[in-house]
């Protein structure tokens, strides 16, 4: 069936031709009931749901600690989701899939299983929910006393949304934009936001049986120095487009920069923009929350020194006041973590989140000037991508990307413009050094020249790509600016 | 800038690993240290890697894996090459090749008896690659 | 000889008097020569040296970070010093003074470093350096590449500081004060007072020489809840008397009380207080650094806690643009730290402090107002210890602690008034619940008491010592605020 | 409040230890929980907690050892309360006993063997000595 993107929400009976063939990918999509899932996460305790969760968290002001963890085996990784939770007092749980079932290879994903019980380790990066079905998922659901998400990458998650939605999950991370650009090579993006509207249609239907499925966006992209108006744009259509079909439950996703002002910034502002562009666009009852994500790129190898990070990635997120964060470790240069590191990382967080609960970051001068460049920039980038769709979000977003009026840096997507190139400025945030095609006006555009000049001058050296790779490594060597030696 | 030009470098990452950064940033580096640098990006196949060593002619093969898989992707590759009649082609691989943090002598074990002639931890800086470049090839 | 406290700088030949006392407490006080200490500390490389590194920093506008670290054998303990600075990468170095020798049980010192011969292994909790002498603290000077500092908590120190001092060692931590009231039960202030005096004039000499030695005034106190207002008066009335003695190289110390607006707030007034009362004294060319100290409370026991503890003393000192940190290690609450914990602590301590290097918290209103109160507490409590002297410090210091006007939460000194009550607001900032006596106005008064009635009203209860008992062990139970279960 | 008032504690924090926060915290819930407490504070010698026992008729002598040296300062303690007559007093110790944090099992064994009757690890909340007492002096 030929890929269609849809201007409003998808039709019911459309849908259904559509999944009927998406069933069909791998035996265990015959396991899914609509009906009768619906009825499972009708019984399903309230603690176990997520919406609930983030309400509660967003009420009492705290900020939630989330691990990322995924193995091979049901049996492991029931395992390793108790321990995250006894041991690291996780406040809510991850399922993460693992890289070939994100792209839709669940032959290889088999193997890895079939491997992993040979080996007595998991071979997997994750675990293959989609193989292992809705029974096993329901059993890893059971298991622990909070709510599980699903957590991955996958430019196609139309089937793994089925089978972990049927299989009592009640939050479902991902985009069309932020789970193509960043996770391949050569998904065309009117393919991707298809099947994301399709995942977000399923996630209607369950709203219309009266089922809140919370619906998280991929804020940190790359992961690498994306500026938050990168990822705030894309964030927020994701949010129209879930909106569109349905959803009623968005957290908002970021990932954290380092500089502290320009993360208070981005997440007060994440918040308010998209709550201003879902009013536009006439939607007035959507609960949003928004996620932290301690530093995605590079690690220091070092793990005391990684726990410096992390703690600074806590503290940031406390500040800021986001509803959630997701928890890095102190293997993370290295691989992915023990459940003891996991747990280590969670616990390290949640001690810096509670002695922060009840502080935040005081309104300044410095604080208001990055709110008004992030919600200029933002505005400007969304104007421009409403524009394009004439009526349609979806197809605008395509056509902004082929313009690079979207761009992400360092993305390995062909579909992806590739222009941008940031780098941070003389206090650590991070800047536009090459602006690609972004519609950005004079104002802004001498903003960023001015800041990254000023690091220039201070460096007695003319800002080039050597810059960027400096701050590529940065944080691994246990700087924020990558300063020449 | 050395005379680097005559050597080839296949430069790419394997299986379903979309890890992007890092494959830049050797791009790069390579480049300025005056190699030839055949780029497939992220995502290449065993095949990928052959073919773009047959038609470019090239003297090493640089694989990245990053994201855990990296076991099951290099597995038979070294085969391969040989089949491709690319005996003198060179085998470097590097990057988070296994899940998890492991015992790194066994790891290196591990890729070094599926065929690569030198296998790298996580963290290596490129420069230590262009070192070793510059040994195997005599380059000095 | 009778303790007598001097209202200037102690006249040079009463000194040698004094001196010729001292140095026959124990047999190693024997080897001080002054000339001869003298011209070794004329020899020694500017790097070696403290009050250099400090200007140096203050220069660059960076942190340094300092371990705590002492065991009772020499060359045990230059292994560890040189670990600490190859492996944990320490900016300057300490020689954790051991307990005994603190109270000048020299006797018992001996018997610790004999037994730890014996066991194998550190049966004192610090360096020894009187029963070592100077030429073992020389070796410990070489042995590194960054200067060294005495750390201790010694009421008595004079023999101590001589030693030291001619060993080559570039600051010494401690006074009359600080190093009596939390550090002893039963020495009269005016006696540890005078003996201050004599370790200052003692720095005075080498400093007429031509050698600056660092003096470190101890900020943290009894490390518990200490108000800013406090710490801060003790600190520079010790910074004053200090300079009375001819000291020019001063560094002013602050113990983390967690809420960042407060902390910050401290830091700054410090070095803005003591520059003022200096010059009020006409002291206008003493150099001021200062120094924070991570939380010095009760830790939690769980290691990665800790290091949540340690990151967010890390950021608070590096936000608050403090000179120097002491860092803390993830064994603080189960005992003195192995060097590869001492090490960690000081590598994740520098990963967030090089991150945070060009970050500073921006003037604010609430920021402001922190400010205000302790500028305010401050000059009112000085003032009248300063009244209290008659033209004579010192004997104001003795006078005020008595009527109640100084007074330090849970000191052990029987000297200590013991009145005061310190107790969290609703955002974690140190007030105060019981005044005792100190000279406070009644805006002062009106401001702790609706800081802290807020608290109540949100945790609905009253005020009590009940609140004081969980804020104590808050920090070690994960949070900040002693919330009621 | 239980009718705890009988027993008479003597609590003190031995040697040249001046920890004072832990310290009052017990002697606070010491009594409230309706026990006599006699405390005689930091920096008390093995003498004063021999006397203050003797002075007051005490039941049990609860032991501070905060900063390291415990060993050192407890040994010969129980010899001494045995020379006063002191043999049905209980003796409980706890705190940060040794340097460093080592096997708390070792650490357990060595105080036990310097005659404690009951020895606790870092953190022990006072809660637990208060039922501990209940239970060794059947007050429950
Ligand atoms: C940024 C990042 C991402 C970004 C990548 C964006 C993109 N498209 O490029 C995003 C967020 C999308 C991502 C996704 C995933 N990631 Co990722 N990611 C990272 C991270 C944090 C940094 C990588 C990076 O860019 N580093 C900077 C560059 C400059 O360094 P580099 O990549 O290491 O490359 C250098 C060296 O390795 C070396 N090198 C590389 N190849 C070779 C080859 C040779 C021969 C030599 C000598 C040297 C060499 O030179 C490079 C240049 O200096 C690392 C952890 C870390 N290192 O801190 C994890 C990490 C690589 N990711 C990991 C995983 C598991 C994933 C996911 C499965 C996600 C998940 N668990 O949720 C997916 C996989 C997606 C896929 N299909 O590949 C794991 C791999 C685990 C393992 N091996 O055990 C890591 C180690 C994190 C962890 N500890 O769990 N990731
Ligand atoms: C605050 C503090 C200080 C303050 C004390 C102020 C004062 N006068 O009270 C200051 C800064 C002055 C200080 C000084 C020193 N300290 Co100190 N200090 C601490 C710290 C951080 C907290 C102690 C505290 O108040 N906790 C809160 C109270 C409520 O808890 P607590 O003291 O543990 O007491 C509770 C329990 O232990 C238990 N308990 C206590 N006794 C008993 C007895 C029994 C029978 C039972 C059942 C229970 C029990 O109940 C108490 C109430 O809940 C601890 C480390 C930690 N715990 O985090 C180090 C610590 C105790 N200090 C230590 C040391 C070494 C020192 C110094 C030598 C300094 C140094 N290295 O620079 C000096 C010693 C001075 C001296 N002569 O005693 C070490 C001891 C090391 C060891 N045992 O291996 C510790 C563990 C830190 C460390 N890891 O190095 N310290």
């Amino acid at each position: 069936m030929e890929v269609e993107l849809a201007k409003g929400k998808i039709d019911w009976d459309y849908f259904n031709q559509l999944r009927s063939e998406v069933l069909q990918a791998w035996p265990t999509g015959q396991e899914v009931n609509l009906e009768e899932a619906a009825a499972y996460h009708k019984e399903l305790s309230p603690q176990r749901r997520f919406p609930e969760l983030l309400k509660a968290a967003e009420r009492e002001g705290r900020t939630l600690a989330q691990p990322r963890a995924g193995v091979a085996l049901l049996q492991e990784h029931i395992e390793l989701l108790q321990y995250l939770e006894k041991e690291g007092e996780a406040d809510c749980l991850p399922t993460t899939i693992d890289s070939y079932t994100r792209q839709n290879r669940y032959n290889e994903a088999q193997k890895g299983i079939d491997e992993s019980r040979k080996e007595g380790r998991s071979m997997l990066n994750g675990f293959p929910a989609v193989n292992h079905g809705v029974a096993a998922c329901r059993e890893v659901i059971e298991a622990v006393d909070v709510p599980v998400q699903v957590r991955h990458g996958t430019p196609d998650a139309r089937l793994l949304a089925e089978i972990t939605l049927a299989g009592g999950f009640t939050s479902f991370e991902g985009g069309g934009i932020s789970y193509n650009i960043p996770y391949a090579k050569a998904v065309p993006l009117e393919r991707s936001l298809a099947h994301w509207q399709y995942v977000d249609r399923l996630v209607g239907y369950y709203q219309d049986q009266g089922i809140t499925i919370n619906r998280e966006l991929f804020g940190p992209l790359t992961g690498t120095l994306v500026p938050p108006c990168i990822s705030h744009s894309i964030g927020i259509i994701e949010a129209l487009l879930a909106a569109q079909q349905g959803v009623k439950s968005i957290t908002l996703g970021y990932g954290q920069c380092g500089s502290l002002l320009q993360d208070v910034a981005a997440v007060i502002t994440l918040k308010e923009l998209a709550a201003e562009y879902l009013k536009k666009f006439g939607y007035t009852d959507v609960e949003l929350s928004t996620v932290f994500h301690q530093w995605m790129g590079g690690f220091p190898q070092d793990e005391s020194r990684a726990f410096g990070v992390i703690g600074w990635g806590a503290a940031s997120a406390a500040l800021a006041k986001a509803n959630k964060v997701i928890v890095k470790t102190s293997h993370e240069a290295m691989g992915v973590p023990t459940k003891e590191a996991n747990a280590a990382g969670i616990k390290a967080t949640k001690q810096v989140l509670n002695m922060l609960k009840d502080q935040s970051l005081p309104e300044s001068e410095e604080l208001r000037v990055e709110k008004d460049i992030i919600c200029k920039e933002v505005r400007v980038i969304l104007d421009r991508v409403i524009d394009f769709g004439e009526g349609n979000l979806a197809l605008g977003t395509v056509r902004a990307f082929k313009a690079g009026v979207l761009d992400v840096p360092f993305a390995p997507s062909k579909f992806n413009y590739g222009k941008l190139l940031p780098a941070r400025d003389n206090n650590g945030a991070v800047r536009l050094l090459d602006f690609g095609n972004l519609p950005f006006s004079r104002e802004i555009i001498e903003f960023h020249q001015e800041k990254i000049a000023e690091r220039g001058r201070e460096e007695g050296r003319q800002p080039s790509f050597q810059m960027v790779i400096d701050d590529i490594y940065a944080i691994g060597k246990g700087m924020l600016v990558g300063r020449p030696r | 800038m050395r005379e680097n030009k005559k050597i080839t470098i296949v430069l790419g990452v394997i299986g379903a690993d979309v890890h992007a950064v890092g494959n830049r940033i050797l791009h790069h580096a390579f480049s300025e240290a005056g190699f030839n640098v055949v780029n497939i990006g992220v995502m290449a196949s065993q095949e990928e890697f052959i073919n773009a060593a047959i038609e470019t002619n090239a003297d090493v093969i640089v694989v990245s894996s990053l994201y855990g898989h990296g076991e099951i992707d290099c597995r038979g590759l070294k085969e391969k090459t040989v089949e491709a009649g690319l005996t003198d082609v060179r085998l470097y691989v590097g990057g988070n090749l296994v899940v998890g943090k492991q015992d790194w002598k066994e790891t290196e074990k591990k890729f070094k008896n599926m065929g690569f002639d030198r296998v790298y931890p996580p963290g290596t800086m490129p420069q230590e690659v262009i070192d070793d470049l510059i040994e195997d090839f005599n380059l000095s």
